[in-house]
């Protein structure tokens, strides 16, 4: 049997809160310091401890990082998805099943099957811990299985275990006999096995909150009012953390305020607040929190106050899947609120981004005064992800048109708060407290001098300059990035933590013969620059994790009219992070559809 | 003619705002002058000031005072909120925050709440008149029961009285007075301007517009004496603002409003203990039993500390930090990444 | 001179809060007795008292409702907008102004001057009310100048006084000492007047509010929960004053509840509620509540209940101008809250269909079981409009797929609460308290039967049905009216409140010799039938009263991508309601910028 | 074996629910039973019960009783208005609504008010954890002052006791238990469901996962004394569920929570006078300044108009009505037109 060495994916099944998140991220950490291309996705429920749970590991020679189009090993812990887990397994899955549980041993044709006494074993090891430790006796197995190094394997349960011998000796404890009764137990009849590879020194793992955490301390935030809610809630508790090192002054005094909010729209007032005050204010949500910040956040559009919003969409609409993800939010982000508005929107599509966007996020807000939103998702905030770097901000911070000195207010010829002297449609502001030519911020119709006024030129006046200033925004704010091919047939838009799996996508389209060209969209409003990839291209397709072509649909109504027929929309949701095979068997079916192949 | 100064060289047109849009007679315009004397007498400077409201008649009144003050009128409801995060960003701002009793204790009850929770460094006026003037005279949610509006439904809820809730929540200064108690509610605000904490101040403020009640349990029925027939429905009456009234401690007296309907107001004794929770309920719930309102400081707590200092904020105000002081050094950065990695 | 009959504007610039306001109506409503083609608009602002107001009152010929290009009659009662108001006045305006208001007395080259000592006169008959009755003596100036029928004035002050004798005697007095005295001190220079016509027996003044307000109860509401905000308040005010009177039952007690609730969240949780209750329940807001109420919004999406909720447009973002009109919610609606989400909007352009969408909403939201928004905006909901008839519902209620019985539950194969079983994407429900095939209503994930579900598979399911539900809607929905010209060169989509003023923008264009084909759109999705009509003209313009071109948004997204390139968008807000001459000359230049008249 | 039958003939095993996902050993498990108990015991056609609940884990539990009765698990915090819609369209219902205290304390705070200003008709449980839980435990606004989590910040904010703030605002009906005093709830609950108005329970419902607190004035760290370094931070241990307890009217107990903490549960006495909001807040006051939670029937106004009779709503349920009854007949659209014309 030829050996299948470092491309295959693993299923998980095990139930939350019995502690296999810990036993599957020592596994991912062991596949990754052994320098094989991995990724891990944990498909969790939304509760605390009981309910089913998946984690998937995509082993992958080509670096794919999206979960496989077919399981290779499947392991079994969990006795509510027992049928289901046997069910999905294609001929020549390798099963690997605890014993232990009370169901009928997996029996499926063409399977290789291997069974442990998981449970017991754990127990002869802990028996008040056992229900934790049987998830290390899987971690043992396939260690055996897949010949993993032993001495990475160690480093990585020191690592989960952040030092704690106690803990650490015991999980090992069950890990090597575990390895041990695989080794003289299992006779090993797959061809799955893993081969150390040369480690990029510089790779390390983290998620795409704990960099927006990291990314926003950099950006100088000052103020985070925040309320939970998952899959957002590990930014803010990230903040909370990291503060004390690097956000304290000499005084041992704190540079930034955190203030768990009693809700969204406190959260967001609180921004708001702070924004106009001077500072760099943020918070972070989901879909639900966005909604409920609506109104507010149009005072900040109409009011032209700084701020930032994160949301890390999960699948909506109303409560949706709460701890699945999804692209469902982004034309809520963009034209949030009621009344003619439009918003920066921040897509960042792998680690370095989310931390770059993260503190790049205030100096667009404070530049523009208004809110930007900051654009993740869960897949990219909450899983782990291989990533190579955080670029030190390569900028002084941009604290935009703030006149902190009469001298500066006496140099503007005609200064008013609502103004715009500079033909950028972005105005100068004073703060609070400077006493420099005060005014009264409102949400209703003020003058250029920001004095209350109903009058209807004055009015839409004001609304055209908001108009302009976000329209400007179009080519400061992330340009897209591109990856041409020569042929220019087919172009690929596309955005966010879909980054992860356009490669793989990419190759599948590839091996029918197809080449086509990417533009994967960092911010709206739309760089121009996606107008002339369009234009480049016979036909394009947007392809996003929703189910209504969100992005298609601005791209739709703001590219020039003629440029509209060479669109089409790809969009296929369903609250688990993207799978190549779908989008690129729906990207082929739209091209025959809409004529490509003729 | 000489011009009087305060204390910091500032004569009192310094303090002044903008011509008021309100009603004649509103008594939202009284506390506006009390705002301005206040100010003026505790001699702050202007601009120190930041003011913030929400939506209504009294969260328009920042634009009538204290003109070279900073001013947020906001959204409804979600005034505390703003001027927490303004707060927190400058420490050196007195907050100075208006509110209705529609903005406070209906959509914005929750936020009234949690800012007391907080003890956020305010100073909370609420223009009490019992309805929501700006729409046009709906009853709000601390008008007494069984009120009946000259058109539409006996209101059936229980009131809720702003100040009982506030100390119930602990909330560090809590006072009431009434619009036309100018000297009463000229010392409350300056005590309240001095305190570093929150001072909620809940003041009657008679709306002489809609606030006409047909039948109510303690005023009668002024538009049977008058031309009932000609107040159109766009036809607002010129009233003048109640008469001053300066109530001495332990004393009450009857106060005569637009609409001929009585306010029994009461002043705290000078026997009240204003740092017991406990005697503050027990004189509102006093005065509830006799259809009167007690006015004056009812509670105060001095020694919480204030939400900036439960935050352990820097020195300097966060909006003037520097650049060195708001981003890490890169070598920072560098070890965490180092550690990343290992 | 030639003389001006019935074909010209008045202007009255006075201050709020003085009695004015009845002033202008009874002006309105003695033109309109006379069987005068006549509209108001009130340009008020956002406060009580005190502040500016202006009132425009065209009487056209042609049946024109929107204000006119320009004023013909000035009235000045203002001192704060004296000069404003002296300025707009074009050459040949007649000028009518109170002598008494201290500010110089108005000059203007080509004008024809008139001034009375209003004040004084008013003094002169009750001197505590004199500020009001000042408003009285510009009505009989203007009953002497334009020849207003007396008899028919005095109805008409009888009418707004509601008959209270005092009220009514005091200000006929005031008019008719006007009336004379102008009669024997104003040398009439002017050409304009008034001329009696036949009048319809059947028209009669409404506004949309109180016509929505009827139409709910019509339609069966049984709750109404709602917050106060401008300019929707009056619809709830108003079923509030009807209900005593048609919907009492038999021992006088009510059939509908109404809470004036402590916030718009409050309200629509309400809605949520009675409506899953069974209950045909309904609130009304602006934008401001529309953004708070989102979340909630999505909720009954997701979980399916039926509800109604009126947007009163006005002029946003955030606070905005609250006493000003505006098309700019209609994006917001059509999407509202976060995720995948899209709602049947009705959108009236008169005072009939005010009437008739308000009853037939309820069936809507029923029949497919969500979120039915009814879209007006304050031009159309608190200005006065002439109206012919409310017509008494023609259909029998449709309550929808409601099971009320064990038999009817039994008839239904496989039955699941979220079931497809009639392959409409419309499932059946039960109601609580029934204790037929409970289930818990939930905004997570759930399968066909109610129970609670993360699976993929069965939540893409969901939503698909769901999206196919809404796109069933398009031809349940109130379908466009067409009004076609046989060029089919030129087409104009517009909806709500432009109804008003599209026939004078049809004959400005006629008269530069262009023929325009009409689709009103009144419900969203859309009908087929706009696609058909775009298809059938060479150019169509979407033409809206907001910045953005919401609708057109719409349009361009959802058309098939051929058509686009036939579609432009005229788009124009400054918070006054339409006047004809801008939106034509828009139309012009947006005809000519895209190559039309080559 | 028979099988026990209550007053209407069903057993018992027709008032339970599905199986639950909360932890093992959460109060909110044992509250769930409690009502299970309850309404069997009341004899309620369990259909006839609406089943309310916002997000949070107690909110998840209505799928865990009651599974004849319909429910609706809506937003977090607003189910207060989702129940009044629901109870005022079905004036048969019995609304039995299942909330968390961040759920009602914070976010929802508004909408707890003023259903119970409107004195809503329906049974309104608190389960009191002062934690998140769902969202993995940060403190709610109930939690003590100077509560410190192992991760985190100490809580420097006033807690709120729900049951003042209830008492306070007039609410009808005011209890509080706890999770493991099953005899007690149980009677509390069969009282509430037989109240017409709001019926406030606060339960103290120990989070066995998140509600470990490091240092509090009532807590010692039982984490020490455990396997500390095995606490992995998604292994959730099994608890069982706090013993149960049954503390005699006026007397007080000590309860060792499941990590150590002591929690002192003391029992209004016989001589409580529950009509009274004075001896309701006396009691809480002292019982908080022993570090006590006093339980039973704090307070108790039966006079008071439910929403649904201050609405004076049709005595046919309003989702029953005729198409008669909600559509007035063309007779009278017809005179209003005329009336419009004339
Ligand atoms: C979200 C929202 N809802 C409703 C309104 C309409 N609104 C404006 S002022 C007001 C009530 C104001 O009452 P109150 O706070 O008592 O102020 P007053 O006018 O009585 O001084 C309301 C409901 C609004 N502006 N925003
Ligand atoms: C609008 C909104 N914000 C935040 C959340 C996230 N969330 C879910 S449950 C919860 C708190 C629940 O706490 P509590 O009500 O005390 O219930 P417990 O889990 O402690 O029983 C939060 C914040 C949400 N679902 N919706
Ligand atoms: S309506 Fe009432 S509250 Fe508003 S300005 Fe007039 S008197 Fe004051
Ligand atoms: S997290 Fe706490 S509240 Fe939630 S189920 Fe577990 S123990 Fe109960
Ligand atoms: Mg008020
Ligand atoms: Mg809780």
């Amino acid at each position: 049997m030829e050996p299948i060495v470092n491309d295959f994916s693993i299923s998980i099944a095990t139930v939350n809160g019995t502690g296999s998140q810990s036993a599957n991220l020592i596994l991912l950490q062991t596949l990754f310091d052994m320098g094989v291309p991995v990724s891990g996705k944990n498909l969790f429920p939304s509760n605390i401890a009981g309910l089913p749970t998946w984690y998937i590991l995509r082993v992958s020679n080509q670096g794919y990082q999206a979960p496989g189009d077919r399981v290779h090993i499947q392991v079994m812990m969990n006795k509510t998805t027992w049928e289901k887990d046997l069910d999905n397994c294609l001929p020549g899955t390798v099963i690997i099943y605890n014993t232990d549980v009370k169901m009928p041993p997996p029996e499926k044709e063409g399977c290789i099957i291997y069974g442990t006494a998981m449970t017991k074993m754990a127990r002869s090891i802990n028996p008040k811990l056992a229900r934790m430790i049987a998830n290390m006796v899987y971690v043992g197995v396939l260690a055996d299985l897949l010949s993993l190094d032993q001495a990475i394997l160690e480093g990585a349960v020191a690592k989960q275990f952040n030092g704690k011998e106690k803990a650490i000796s015991l999980n090992l404890q069950a890990i090597n006999m575990a390895r041990e009764w695989s080794a003289e137990n299992i006779e090993k009849q797959d061809p799955y096995t893993i081969e150390a590879e040369e480690k990029d020194p510089d790779n390390f793992f983290t998620n795409g909150n704990e960099a927006i955490a990291l990314g926003s301390i950099y950006g100088g935030i000052t103020m985070l009012p925040w309320y939970p809610i998952t899959p957002s809630t590990s930014i803010a508790e990230g903040v909370a953390a990291w503060l004390p090192k690097l956000r304290q002054d000499k005084d041992g005094k704190s540079t930034c305020a955190i203030i768990q909010s009693e809700d969204e729209l406190a959260a967001v007032g609180m921004v708001v607040g702070a924004g106009w005050a001077g500072g760099r204010a943020m918070t972070c949500t989901s879909g639900p929190g966005i909604s409920l910040m609506s109104e507010f956040i149009g005072l900040a559009y109409f009011a032209e106050v700084p701020g930032v919003i994160w949301d890390v969409n999960r699948t909506g609409p109303s409560t949706g899947l709460p701890t699945r993800t999804q692209q469902g939010d982004l034309s809520m982000l963009y034209e949030a609120s009621h009344g003619d508005t439009k918003f920066p929107v921040l897509i960042p599509g792998n680690m370095e981004e989310c931390f770059e966007f993260a503190w790049r996020a205030f100096d667009y807000a404070e530049q523009l005064q208004t809110i930007v939103f900051g654009f993740s998702d869960l897949d990219l905030g909450m899983n782990q992800w291989s990533c190579k770097d955080f670029k030190y901000p390569d900028q002084p911070m941009n604290r935009g048109k703030i006149l902190r000195t009469q001298e500066e207010l006496d140099a503007i010829e005609n200064y008013g708060r609502y103004r715009d002297v500079d033909g950028d449609g972005i105005p100068y502001r004073t703060l609070p407290g400077s006493g420099l030519a005060p005014y009264l911020t409102r949400g209703t119709g003020r003058d250029e001098d920001g004095n209350y006024s109903e009058d209807p030129i004055v009015y839409h006046k004001n609304m055209q300059r908001l108009k302009e200033k976000i329209n400007g925004a179009r080519t400061i704010l992330p340009q897209p990035l591109l990856r041409l091919e020569k042929e220019k047939e087919v172009g690929i838009v596309y955005y966010g933590s879909m980054e992860t799996t356009i490669q793989e996508i990419d190759d599948q389209l590839e091996a029918t013969g197809l080449m086509v060209s990417q533009c994967r969209v960092r911010a709206l409003p739309l760089s121009p620059e996606v107008e002339k990839f369009i234009a480049e291209h016979e036909t394009t397709i947007i392809l996003e994790i929703n189910r209504d072509g969100q992005l298609y649909g601005i791209i739709r109504k703001e590219i020039p009219i003629e440029l509209v027929p060479k669109v089409h929309s790809v969009a296929y949701s369903d609250g688990l992070p993207p799978r190549a095979r779908i989008y690129s068997d729906l990207i082929l079916e739209t091209l025959r559809r809409c004529g490509h192949d003729n | 003619m000489t011009i009087r100064l305060n204390v910091i060289d500032l004569p009192k047109s310094d303090y002044t705002g903008g011509p008021t849009s309100l009603c004649a007679g509103c008594g939202h315009n009284q506390i506006s002058n009390v705002v301005i004397n206040a100010a003026w007498e505790n001699g702050i400077k202007p601009h120190q000031i930041a003011k913030m409201s929400g939506i209504g008649c009294s969260s328009k009144t920042p634009a009538y005072f204290l003109g070279q003050a900073h001013g947020f009128n906001t959204v409804h409801g979600r005034m505390p909120s703003v001027s927490t995060g303004a707060r927190m960003t400058n420490t050196d701002l007195k907050v100075l925050a208006v509110s209705g009793d529609g903005d406070s204790a209906s959509i914005g009850i929750g936020q009234f709440i949690h800012a007391i929770r907080r003890n956020v460094n305010m100073v909370y006026i609420i223009e009490n008149n019992g309805v929501y003037g700006l729409t046009k005279g709906q009853y709000s949610a601390t008008v007494e029961k069984g009120s009946k509006k000259k058109k539409g439904l006996v209101n059936e809820s229980q009131p809720i009285d702003m100040c009982k809730l506030a100390v119930n929540l602990g909330a560090t200064f809590v006072a009431r007075s009434f619009s036309g108690a100018k000297k009463q509610l000229t010392s409350l605000l300056k005590a309240a301007l001095s305190h570093d904490g929150i001072a909620i101040i809940d003041v009657i403020s008679p709306c002489v517009t809609f606030a006409n009640n047909d039948e109510s349990f303690r005023s009668y029925n002024y538009v049977k004496d008058n031309d009932t027939e000609l107040h159109v429905y766009d036809y607002i009456p010129h009233f003048s603002p109640v008469e001053q009234v300066d109530i001495p401690a332990g004393e009450y007296e009857d106060i005569e409003m637009h609409d001929g309907s009585i306010l029994r107001l009461e002043t705290v004794g000078k026997g009240h203990d204003s740092s017991s929770p406990v005697a503050a309920l027990t004189a509102i719930h006093e005065a509830e039993i006799d259809s009167k309102h007690v006015t004056g400081l009812l509670y105060y707590n001095a020694g919480q500390p204030s939400l900036s200092q439960s935050l352990n904020l820097s020195d300097t105000p966060l909006y003037q930090l520097s650049e060195e002081d708001m981003r890490p050094d890169e070598a920072s950065l560098a070890d965490i990444l180092t550690n990343f990695r290992s």
